[in-house]
């Protein structure tokens, strides 16, 4: 029954809508190692990558997922006319702030911004693209905010480790210049 | 001075006081570890000043590092003792969180210019088919917000009258229930004593108290004193 | 640049979910004939026959759409039933009620919601994430609801104390303007 695993394993990567973790695979098919499942989704992804279709086996988030291939971005674009999720640079840089310095309260995103966050975090918590973890135990008991999986998944990252260090990013060039006040 | 103003105008309104510093600081290119805090704080103003010429609601914000802005240019103006060298420049104040605000806006277009998925690349929209034989209805994902969201949108549809106060305080005696059930879920009975730890502040004894006689109310718990012993015990019911 | 027509319809199939009809190809691909649709649809349907992966191209309602294939459907209800992370609205409305406004019968809650919420309630008592915490000494002596430990750790609090209150995601203030118009 087990014996096609590689199949099974791409139709629930067909269904799954968000990422899937080797662990959740694993529990699906009540397997004790990862082993096959390691070795079935590198086939799937070596088979995708020979074939040269319309999409390939992408790794983000801590887990697997089928993603179109960027070339044909434009012709789907066609096809799917809805706005993409447009995230204003306000709601960016609160989301900056709380990818890097996670877990964080609601005051100190917004000393750092040095304006008033409480809309821009709504917005962010409906779409899913952080979280509450639970509250800060100092006097108010303030909320605590971290980014989520479809943060992750949004913005192409592995895990949160992915994300380059602030170093890293100053030396990729100064994207400080004047026209973007 | 008021075609500069002109200028500012048309990069935009400022979403707030830092974004206004960065521009100036960037507009006429100075060092930020070296920043000429006269002349800062004049444009500063300057554009406070149209804004509020120009009728533009802007946030308490801008007034409060105009105030900082103002304070540091004082100081500034103040002799420098030699035996105070090791004092920090008072324009630390406003270098640090300029940087760290930089830091977080250049993280922010670093994350603007990954690969979005929904911009760049997509996955598959999953047909509803694939999940009809759950025979629910809308499947939504598990969050807290979406939790409170569900409990927001019904306590908008109910009457004032049955709005139940949810502040921490009621919060917390439920969830000092739940522990207790938690408890009596394990054991079956526990003493009264057992209840009260050791380091238990008096708000948390009173919070266990409550809890008691609240579960007491709602006959959840049966609670015997032992006749010889005098040993309170509180049996799961 | 029409070249990989087969490779672009298959990056279309796969991202819509609902199938799509030759007409709306090639309005997509803005095609003047079918012939080159019709070819390479019949191209992808043998390809996904001859490697008999997990899904096929399946015609349906006048247009066509990548399924996946009925021999692997109870892996993917594996796949959904052991999804922890997903719950109908109903279930979340009157998992929020029993959050909230615990211990609670169930006369109140469905006073809130307006509604039978038996079978909603059987659901979260198997999926534990209530629990019947006794009797309430009224006529009929209706059983008490409550949340579970197994609730906190499928919203990843601490306790009872971390949920926020209404009150907190009101002082958040409206849905900012996070998106560029």
């Amino acid at each position: 029954m087990m014996e096609n695993i590689k199949n099974i394993i791409e139709a629930l990567l067909f269904v799954s809508g968000s990422s899937l973790t080797i662990d959740r695979i694993k529990s699906v098919l009540a397997l004790n190692n990862t082993k096959e499942i390691r070795d079935a989704l590198s086939a799937l992804s070596d088979e995708y990558e020979a074939r040269k279709g319309g999409f390939y086996l992408h790794e983000v988030a801590g887990g697997y997922q089928i993603r179109t291939r960027p070339e044909y971005t434009k012709w789907i674009k066609h096809l799917i006319r809805i706005k993409p999720l447009r995230i204003s640079k306000a709601a960016m840089e609160t989301l900056a702030i709380i990818a890097y310095k996670q877990p964080i309260i609601r005051s100190d995103i917004e000393h750092i911004r040095g304006v008033d966050c409480g809309g821009i975090l709504r917005t962010l918590l409906e779409r899913k693209l952080i979280r509450i973890l639970g509250r800060k135990e100092i006097p108010g008991r303030p909320l605590i905010y971290a980014t989520t999986r479809q943060f992750l998944e949004l913005f192409d990252l592995k895990d949160l480790k992915d994300l380059p260090t602030t170093e890293e990013i100053e030396k990729l060039g100064n994207t400080a210049d004047a026209t973007d006040a | 001075m008021s075609d500069e103003i002109y200028k500012i105008q048309l990069d935009g309104v400022f979403e707030g006081p830092m974004d206004l510093l960065i521009y100036l600081i960037r507009k006429n290119e100075v060092d930020i570890y070296d920043i000429p805090i006269a002349l800062i704080t004049d444009q500063y103003l300057k554009y406070i000043e149209w804004m509020k010429s120009m009728n533009i609601d802007f946030a308490g914000d801008f007034l409060v590092m105009a105030a900082t802005l103002t304070q540091i240019k004082s100081k500034m103006l103040l002799p420098v003792h030699e035996d105070e060298d090791s004092e920090e420049d008072p324009r630390l104040e406003l270098t640090k969180p300029l940087l760290e605000y930089m830091q977080a806006k250049s993280a922010a277009e670093h994350l603007g210019g990954r690969s979005i998925l929904g911009e760049d690349t997509f996955i598959r929209t999953i047909d509803k088919e694939d999940y009809s034989e759950t025979g629910e209805d809308e499947i939504i994902n598990v969050g807290l917000f979406e939790l409170i969201d569900a409990f927001k949108k019904i306590l908008e549809n109910i009457s004032d009258d049955q709005r139940l106060d949810l502040t921490a305080d009621r919060i917390s005696v439920k969830d000092r229930i739940a522990h207790i059930v938690d408890l009596l879920e394990k054991q079956g009975s526990i003493t009264f004593g057992e209840l009260f730890s050791s380091d238990a502040n008096k708000g948390e004894i009173i919070l266990t108290f409550l809890a008691v006689l609240e579960m007491v109310k709602l006959s959840l718990i049966r609670i015997v004193q032992h006749v010889h012993t005098g040993i309170i015990r509180l049996f799961y019911l």
